[in-house]
């Protein structure tokens, strides 16, 4: 009896690469991705460069310029679109006429930072914890979503504001990310713990098992691919979500100190301009809204490229 | 797995103790004393310590815990001789500063806050979960990416924005609605209606972009399952294979989030019924947080915490609907 | 003194028609209803409406408003020769809003009420002025209040700790309010006022709406302040401010009978339009918003220190962060223009150099840092930041220490937890300075807690002088003496007076008779105000 | 009169990294009604593609080429709004992987009565009534009961027969069967096939019926395709493949046939 | 020598009917039996009559309701910890649903590489070139290791679940009908496949299977599973040649069998 050692048609062609290596190739030919990654890289070196940019345009973050607004009419800047000019390449701060250029870049190392970290911390927290209720039900369980049960029971707010006005000055967005992460993970572990009951009876796990599987594995490793597409959306709508909170935080008088800029406070104060001088909200809104646009897509993209295996 | 629903009450018990302590304890140690803040502008300090007495701040701490929980299940008394007030069974304290029962404060708003919430959720469910399934069937044409755009755009909108552009589009640019205004709905449901909607979709968009976002992800990767194709083999009208197949497994994550979102607006929209002057629960509480009135906040903690507890056993119940499998004994 | 409100009150001056509803849209409710307990300009313009004391403030534009006139009374009471010992007569035909007579039984226990632990939470001058025993808890608790006289039932005596020439001016103040004996026990008048003016509460839904019918128990014959046109009065509380000024433009419905709070810095530039500027009120607020230097710190014990400071601040940038010229002036002294007998100087002009030259002298021109308590909130943290940069050119370095609204006064009240400097605001109870110098600058007013000497500066030559404009008996002296307070005070520069804060109203197309009431904060003067026209 | 199927010259094709490759290449055959074609081949070799294609149901990116005609009209091409009306009730496919193919989340009873629901009797009952009809049909013990159950309640084997049910409660013309009777033993494996012979005769259904086992092929196919690589390595009636087999793949496969009588392990 | 030894398993399940009334249904009952070493034990049955319940039981991913099982002499039926995951090492699973036993979301190669990345263990010339081994062995193309389950046909992705199962070198193979979707040839080169590494390294397997003919090839006792119960059990030639049990001689007597008149007349013609 013989059989032909290759049942399947040959496919020309060389090894294939590694994974990795060919998730990023498939990236770098997707326009959204390569964009997306672009603007991400911008932002960063711009938060990074801050102080050379405002050394460029000869205006600092706090310097005030109150020949460019208007203070018989409350403050509004000269010139269209809210004091654009060779200037002030995006437009000054009504009131005070902070040059918002040298805003966004200094805003942009806060408000990303503390975004980005709580983020990852509440998402290392939530699918850690949400996966092990999820997986060992029982008495795990009961801990997990009990101790769940009471961070969330809590209106997160006054209590960030009643535990934040208690701690020390100290590093204030460390203190920032540590007390959002500590009251963000359940709302992501609740979801990860719903999915992951669901998926825990699934036969793949089963045969996992049947591998000789730790439970650590199957929680990791054979579940937690599984979360990707909730993952990614969750985590990458966490961000503005986290930006905002700053900013709540921050003019309740418990995130960072004045007048260090943030994103989320540039919005914040930009709301009662909206009918006189909406560019003071469209600049810094825009900045955040292509930021979590990049991060959507990117993730997106990757999750896609990923799926796609040898058929993309 | 029975055990789970034998130990519910116990926890939600014990969790509802919990928070009631944390909360006393952090704003006994750690919050400035509400007597100053009753006192005034010219205050001395034997003043203080008379409006401390008064309000009981003098005691020590379990002497106060326990007369709050004790007034929960027995009602209490507060002051004396023709001051004394008595605050009736579920007493959750006693506001000197507006001088009402806790209690009352939170009946009379709660009806504002529910209206909010439910319209707000009936509003987003329906939005976000039809948006997310149309943009999962039509993946990657332009209706996914409009759909997928706006949901990004609107959740990066912090509310107070979007609330204050409505009003300025749709009440004083176009005219279309009247501002808002504090009208029950037998009185007048035209005005009550119109009145709700801006605060509605201004709560709904958040969740409504996060909603789509995630039923989107979900419906996707269902989509691609086997069964879905079983289900378009029987020729199904479209609708019901989406709604039946598609949708049902992408409905665990919302469920989810849907109990916990929704148990917490329903301790209040914070910024939403502050911007549209509704005076819901959210806009008691900043209230009483501005003029650190701490039996208010205490009892809109416990309320928020009662319905976040409640919603999450609810949600807990609801998997085992969702999905028949998790029925079976666990590992 | 200058005259400062009712500068734009051209289109809405004409008198008001008899009738109709004026709307008040407003951002809070009232404090309390009960008038022992709230005690605020908001708050004590409304009180007007509902509830009369023997003496008030004149009704009128500018000065007119800090005059002080009799109400119940028939006069502004007879002082005995020390001004210890005041007597009133009450008039005839007054009636709380049952029909039960005002006598002078309904005086001494209105007054008493100051004295009980809880409601007597309001204007301190009860408890400070009239003389009691030391043991004594208001009505509820201790009984009646002996020390008040009520000979019969038109005439009140009324003894006081110590003598007080400014007595009447005090009297105007909301808790001194009769009430019919043995009434208000347990915050019931913060739902139920028992009502003396031309009003009465026809329904009050906390945080939501407060409608006010007419009283028909006042008789207007009564009464030569309030002339009480509309025939009630409807506030909604709870509204965003963007939102209140947002309606307050449009003036759509009954918007157009509608009244409101001073418009935000964003909304100026859209009052410019001459048929809103038409119906625009703009004047100030009456307080003056200072920087409190404490005094007991390590620099700024040395006053060349505070000096430097004074001159450091480009208050320019202090109205910028304010909401521009329209809403505020820059500050100088630090009585407010509206204060009887102030004197307009400009001790401390802003002068970089002279600044600089202090400090060098001080031997601090190395630079130093100091912090600034501010509370968190989006006006006083711009005028922290731009105090700030103020500083930062002659090398101090301003960390900002943003204290959450709430605590934000328990802070700078307790000399322990209080840092350098702290933002903050005084208004003066009447237009007096008796009620702005020694509150804030007498040393011995320094108390653990609840403190508003925040500059902590205790001075002998002050204290000293405090006390014997106290004697004086003649008030104009008074005032004029507290006048040149002002400039002694400012020499020793304990505070940086950095503005005083402007309103701009909008009022409604319909309302008719309004100008800015200088006793009450600024706001529109309630018991004038109208419709043009009741029937639109 | 055309045939039931017409299969013309069908390509299917999945764009890979490496470029496309056809999985299915050139296929042509055709049922006729009352008649059986039996698809036999190589494990990979495109007879599920081939099934998938003429349900209109490849996975997203396939693409097709070539004719699939039903009874005269070109299914290739139609809008998938007319395909999904054609589909349960013209046709109807059994899957291969039975687990998968149904959905978990609801009973079998559901996933039953909602095709029959689709296509015939709206009502609940008589779908119901059908439901526990189709399943007492292929041999599944106590359906009244069963009929609320969750797949996962089930065995292999009867799952198998859960999706045959399925398939058959609108009496399609056409059934494609992909390996309908691997997880079955061959008790209730006859039974099935007399089921199918039974509709065959009664209703006239044609079935493209794919399965390793020959020996059910021989007893039920009057035409055989072989595959081998996505290729249509021979195509002809029962007798010729399996009594005179040209192709030398066909004839190894007849070869390999493992047989009852004559191995017995070491 | 005995590898395996199952002693009165049994499983009962609770069903939940719609309104919540329970019953109670007794899917495998008193099960007993023994696996040698290097032997093949086929459970062959009616469909429904317990056989991967039985599975799933020795492979110890369910609890029996009562009965022990005991592996290479140590009684397993408890096992935790150590104990376990030596017994995960010894004894592998191939599973009926071939998709649903592989996670959609890892690719083959890496499905293939799980017990050996469970395990620990690093085989010569690393996993990836050791993957496609295995998947050459199984008659998959090496090429596609990084394909995902989805884009397998039926029969593949069987193949993939046994290359899985063959990954670590177990000492018992538990294969339920893990050649069922397979064509007959390459039937018979992973039959061939599975019989040589029973000769060369010791394996043992428990083979359910409803093709008889494959069983007889393979197997060299025969358990006859019947609504739960073993039915018959005894060597192939005593079952095949001499079936006692009523239900074993329904069965023999309905395999279908090709036309003998058309392989009569192409045995000729070759
Ligand atoms: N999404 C896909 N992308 C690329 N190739 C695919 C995809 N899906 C299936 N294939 C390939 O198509 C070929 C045909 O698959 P098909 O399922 O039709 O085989 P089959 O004949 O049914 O085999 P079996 O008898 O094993 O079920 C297989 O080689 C398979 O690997
Ligand atoms: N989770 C479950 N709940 C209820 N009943 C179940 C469950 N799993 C299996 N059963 C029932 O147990 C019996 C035995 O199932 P099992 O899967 O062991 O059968 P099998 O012998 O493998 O059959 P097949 O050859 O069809 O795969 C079947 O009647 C099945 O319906
Ligand atoms: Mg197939
Ligand atoms: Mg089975």
């Amino acid at each position: 009896m013989t059989v032909a050692a290759h049942p399947e048609q040959q496919v020309a062609g060389g090894a294939p690469a590694t994974s990795g290596r060919r998730v990023l190739r498939v990236l770098l030919r997707d326009r959204g991705a390569v964009l997306s990654g672009a603007y991400l890289a911008l932002i960063v070196l711009m938060a990074i460069c801050a102080p050379l940019i405002t050394a460029i345009t000869g205006h600092g973050p706090n310097d005030f310029d109150t020949a460019a607004v208007d203070t018989d009419l409350g403050g509004v800047p000269y010139g269209t679109l809210g004091g654009i000019s060779a200037e002030h390449p995006l437009g000054v701060e009504p009131q005070n006429g902070r040059d918002i250029l040298a805003r966004i870049a200094y805003g942009a190392r806060v408000s990303l930072i503390i975004a980005a970290s709580a983020t990852a911390l509440t998402t290392l927290l939530g699918v850690v914890l949400g996966m092990l209720a999820g997986f060992y039900q029982g008495w795990v369980d009961q801990v997990i979503c009990r101790v769940m049960d009471f961070l969330m029971a809590f209106p997160a707010l006054i209590f960030m504001i009643a535990i934040l006005s208690a701690l020390p000055q100290g590093n204030r967005p460390v203190l920032l990310v540590v007390v959002i992460s500590v009251f963000g993970w359940p709302y992501l572990a609740r979801v990860v713990r719903g999915q992951t009951l669901t998926l825990v009876n699934r036969e793949f796990v089963e045969a996992a098992r049947a591998c000789g599987a730790s439970t650590g594995a199957l929680v990791f490793k054979e579940i937690l691919p599984n979360l990707r597409s909730s993952l990614i959306v969750m985590t990458t709508l966490a961000v503005p979500g986290y930006v905002g909170t700053e900013a709540g935080l921050s003019f309740l008088g418990v995130g960072v100190t004045p007048p260090t800029p943030s994103w989320g406070q540039m919005i914040s104060s930009s709301v009662g301009w909206y009918a006189v001088d909406p560019m003071y909200f469209v600049i810094p809104g825009g900045f955040l809204f292509l930021t979590v646009l990049s991060l959507t897509v990117l993730g997106d993209r990757i999750r896609a490229a990923y799926d796609a295996g040898e058929a993309a | 797995m029975m055990a789970r629903y034998v130990a519910w009450p116990a926890g939600v018990v014990v969790i509802l103790f919990l928070v009631c302590l944390f909360t006393f304890v952090l704003f006994f140690t750690l919050q400035p004393d509400p007597a100053v803040m009753i006192c005034g502008k010219t205050c001395t300090p034997e003043r203080i310590d008379q409006i401390r007495g008064v309000l009981g701040l003098d005691r020590p701490f379990f002497t106060q815990f326990f007369g709050f929980l004790a007034g929960i299940f027995a009602g209490r008394d507060y002051g004396e001789g023709a001051n004394l007030v008595h605050c009736p069974a579920p007493c959750l304290g006693y506001s000197f500063q507006t001088n009402q029962s806790v209690m009352e404060m939170v009946v009379e708003r709660l009806p504002v806050s529910a209206t909010v919430a439910i319209g707000a959720a009936v509003l987003w469910l329906l939005v976000g979960i039809a948006a997310g399934l149309l943009s999962a069937v039509k993946e990657g044409t332009w209706i996914d990416r409009t759909a997928m755009g706006l949901a990004l755009g609107g959740s990066s909108i912090p509310n107070y924005v979007l609330a204050l552009a409505l009003q300025y589009v749709l009440v004083v640019q176009l005219q279309v609605l009247p501002f808002p205004q504090a009208v029950a709905f037998s009185d007048d449901p035209l005005t009550w209606f119109q009145s709700y909607l801006m605060p509605w979709i201004v709560l709904a968009t958040g969740y409504a972009c996060l909603y789509a976002r995630l039923t989107r992800a979900n419906v996707i990767d269902t989509l691609a399952e086997n069964f879905m194709r079983t289900a378009r083999s029987k020729g199904l009208p479209p609708l019901l294979t989406m709604r039946r197949h598609a949708l049902r497994p992408a409905l665990t994550p919302i469920a989810t989030i849907f109990g916990m979102d929704f148990a917490g607006l329903l301790g209040g929209a914070l910024i939403t019924e502050t911007v549209f002057g509704l005076n819901g629960v959210g806009k008691m509480a900043a209230d009483s947080i501005a003029k650190n009135d701490q039996p208010v906040i205490m009892a809109v903690t416990l309320l928020a915490a009662f319905f976040v507890v409640v919603g999450n056993v609810v949600v807990d119940l609801v998997y085992t609907r969702l999905d028949p499998r998790v029925r079976i004994t666990s590992p | 003194a200058q005259g400062p409100g009712g500068t734009g009150a051209t289109g809405t001056s004409a008198t008001p028609a008899t009738g109709g509803i004026v709307h008040v849209l407003a951002n809070a409710d009232f404090s309390h209803l009960d008038p022992a307990r709230g005690f605020d300009g908001g708050v004590n313009n409304f009180y007007r409406l509902i509830y009369r004391g023997l003496t008030t403030f004149g009704a009128g534009p500018g000065e007119e408003g800090t005059k002080i006139v009799p109400d119940l009374a028939t006069d502004t009471g007879t002082p005995s020769d020390d001004a210890k010992t005041w007597t009133f007569t009450l008039k005839d035909d007054i009636f709380f809003e049952d029909g039960t007579p005002i006598t002078s039984e309904a005086v001494k226990f209105g007054f008493s009420r100051a004295f009980d632990p809880e409601a007597g939470i309001g204007s301190p001058y009860g408890r400070l002025l009239l003389d009691a025993p030391k043991d004594y808890k208001g009505p509820y608790l201790s009984g009646d209040l002996d020390t008040i006289e009520t000979p019969d039932d038109k005439t009140v005596v009324i003894h006081l700790k110590k003598p007080y020439a400014d007595f009447p001016s005090a009297l105007a103040l909301p808790n001194f309010t009769p009430f019919p004996k043995g009434t208000g026990a347990g915050g019931a008048f913060d739902s139920k006022p028992i009502a003396s003016g031309p009003y009465k509460v026809a329904s009050y839904q906390r945080n939501v709406s407060l409608k006010l019918e007419r009283n028909p128990h006042w008789k207007p014959e009564t009464d030569t302040v309030r002339s009480a046109r509309p025939d009630g009065f409807e506030w909604t509380f709870g509204l965003d401010p963007a939102t209140i000024d947002e309606r307050m433009l449009a003036g759509q419905g009954t918007d157009a009978d509608a009244i409101g709070p001073s418009i935000q810095a964003a909304t100026v530039a859209r009052v410019q339009a001459p048929q809103i500027k038409a119906r625009t009120l703009s004047g100030l607020n009456g307080c003056t918003t200072y920087m409190g230097l404490n005094t007991t710190k390590k620099y700024l014990k040395d006053v060349r220190v505070r000096q430097a400071i004074n001159h450091a601040i480009d208050k320019d940038t202090i109205v910028a962060a304010l909401g521009g010229s329209t809403l505020a002036e820059k500050g100088t002294s630090i009585q407010p223009p509206t204060v009887a007998g102030r004197v307009d100087y400009d001790p401390y002009p802003y002068d970089v150099e002279k600044a600089k030259q202090l400090l060098a002298e001080a031997g601090l021109s190395g630079g130093f840092s100091l912090t600034l308590d501010t509370r968190a909130q989006p006006k006083m943290a711009a005028v922290s930041v731009a105090v700030q940069e103020s500083l930062k050119k002659i090398g101090i370095d301003v960390k900002i220490n943003n204290i959450d609204a709430s605590t934000f006064y328990e802070v700078i009240g307790t000399p322990a937890k209080q840092n350098d400097m702290a933002v903050t605001g005084w208004c003066p109870d009447w237009a007096s300075g008796a009620t702005f110098l020694p509150p804030l600058f007498d040393g011995r007013n320094i108390t653990a807690k609840g403190n508003s000497n925040i500059a902590q500066i205790n001075d002998k030559a002050i204290n000293a002088r405090i006390d014997e404009i106290a004697e004086m008996t003649d008030v104009n002296e008074a005032n004029a003496a507290y006048g040149e307070l002002d400039k002694q005070i400012m020499e020793l520069a304990p505070v940086v007076p950095l503005a005083y804060e402007k309103l701009i109203l909008v009022n409604g197309a319909n309302i008719a008779g309004a100008y800015q009431h200088n006793s009450y904060s600024g706001g529109v003067d309630l018991v004038s105000v109208g419709l043009a026209d009741p029937t639109k | 009169m055309s045939e039931l199927l017409e299969v013309e010259d069908l390509t299917v094709t999945f764009p890979t990294t490496r470029g496309p490759v056809d999985v299915v290449k050139n296929v042509s055959f055709t049922v006729g009604r009352d008649e059986t074609v039996g698809i036999v081949g190589e494990s990979g070799s495109g007879k599920s593609m081939t099934s998938l294609a003429v349900m209109g149901l490849l996975p997203k990116g396939a693409i097709t080429s070539g004719s699939i005609r039903l009874d005269g009209t070109e299914l290739l091409g139609r809008p998938e709004r007319e395909l999904r009306r054609l589909r349960g009730d013209q046709m109807s496919m059994i899957f291969q992987d039975p687990l998968s193919s149904l959905n978990p989340y609801y009973t079998v009873g559901l996933q039953i009565e909602e095709m029959y629901r689709a296509h015939r009797d709206r009502s609940r009952k008589a779908a119901r009534k059908v439901a526990i009809e189709a399943l007492a049909q292929v041999g599944l013990p106590d359906p009244e009961r069963r009929v609320n159950h969750y797949p996962h309640q089930f065995s292999g084997g009867q799952r198998q027969r859960i999706m045959i049910a399925m398939a058959l409660v609108c009496r399609p013309k056409l059934l494609i069967a992909d390996e309908p009777t691997t997880a079955l033993d061959v008790t209730v494996q006859a039974q099935i096939l007399r089921l199918l012979a039974d509709l065959r005769s009664q209703s006239g259904t044609g079935m493209v019926f794919i399965t390793h086992d020959l020996a059910v092929i021989s007893s039920i196919a009057t035409r055989v395709l072989v595959m081998r690589r996505g290729e249509q390595v021979e195509y002809g009636t029962a007798e010729q493949i399996f009594a005179e087999p040209r192709h030398a793949y066909t004839r190894m496969l007849l070869e390999s046939i493992p047989r009852i009588d004559d191995e017995v392990a070491p | 020598m005995t590898l395996l030894r199952a002693k009165d398993l049994t499983k009962r399940f609770v069903t939940r009917g719609p309104l919540g009334s329970k019953a109670e249904f007794t899917a495998v009952d008193r099960v007993s039996f023994d696996v040698r070493l290097g032997e093949t034990l086929a459970v062959v049955g009616e469909s429904g009559s317990g056989k991967s319940t039985t599975a799933r039981m020795i492979a110890k991913l369910m609890d029996p309701t009562s009965g022990t099982l005991e592996f290479d002499g140590e009684d397993v039926t408890h096992a935790k910890g150590e104990a376990l995951t030596r017994f995960r090492g010894n004894v592998q699973v191939v599973f009926q649903d071939p998709f649903s036993s592989l996670n959609p979301r890892h690719t083959v190669e890496r499905i293939i590489n799980a017990p050996l990345i469970y395990q620990g263990r690093t085989p010569k010339g690393g996993r990836r070139a050791y993957a496609k081994e295995l998947m050459e062995r199984v008659g998959l193309n090496p090429d596609h290791s990084l394909r995902y389950p989805a884009q397998f046909s039926g029969g593949q992705a069987q193949r993939i679940g046994i290359a899985r199962a063959l990954a670590v070198n177990p000492k018992l193979v538990i294969c339920d009908e893990a050649v069922s979707a397979l064509d007959v040839s390459v039937q018979a080169q992973i039959i061939e496949l599975l019989r040589r590494l029973q000769r060369e390294s010791g394996f043992s397997y428990v083979f359910i299977a409803h093709d008889l003919a494959v069983v007889r090839q393979i197997a060299q006792r025969v358990a006859v599973m019947s609504k739960g119960r073993i039915v018959e059990l005894g060597t192939t030639e005593q079952v095949f040649g001499d079936p006692q049990d009523e239900y074993t001689r329904t069965l023999l007597a309905a395999i279908p069998r090709i036309n003998p008149e058309w392989d009569r007349r192409r045995r000729e013609n070759s």
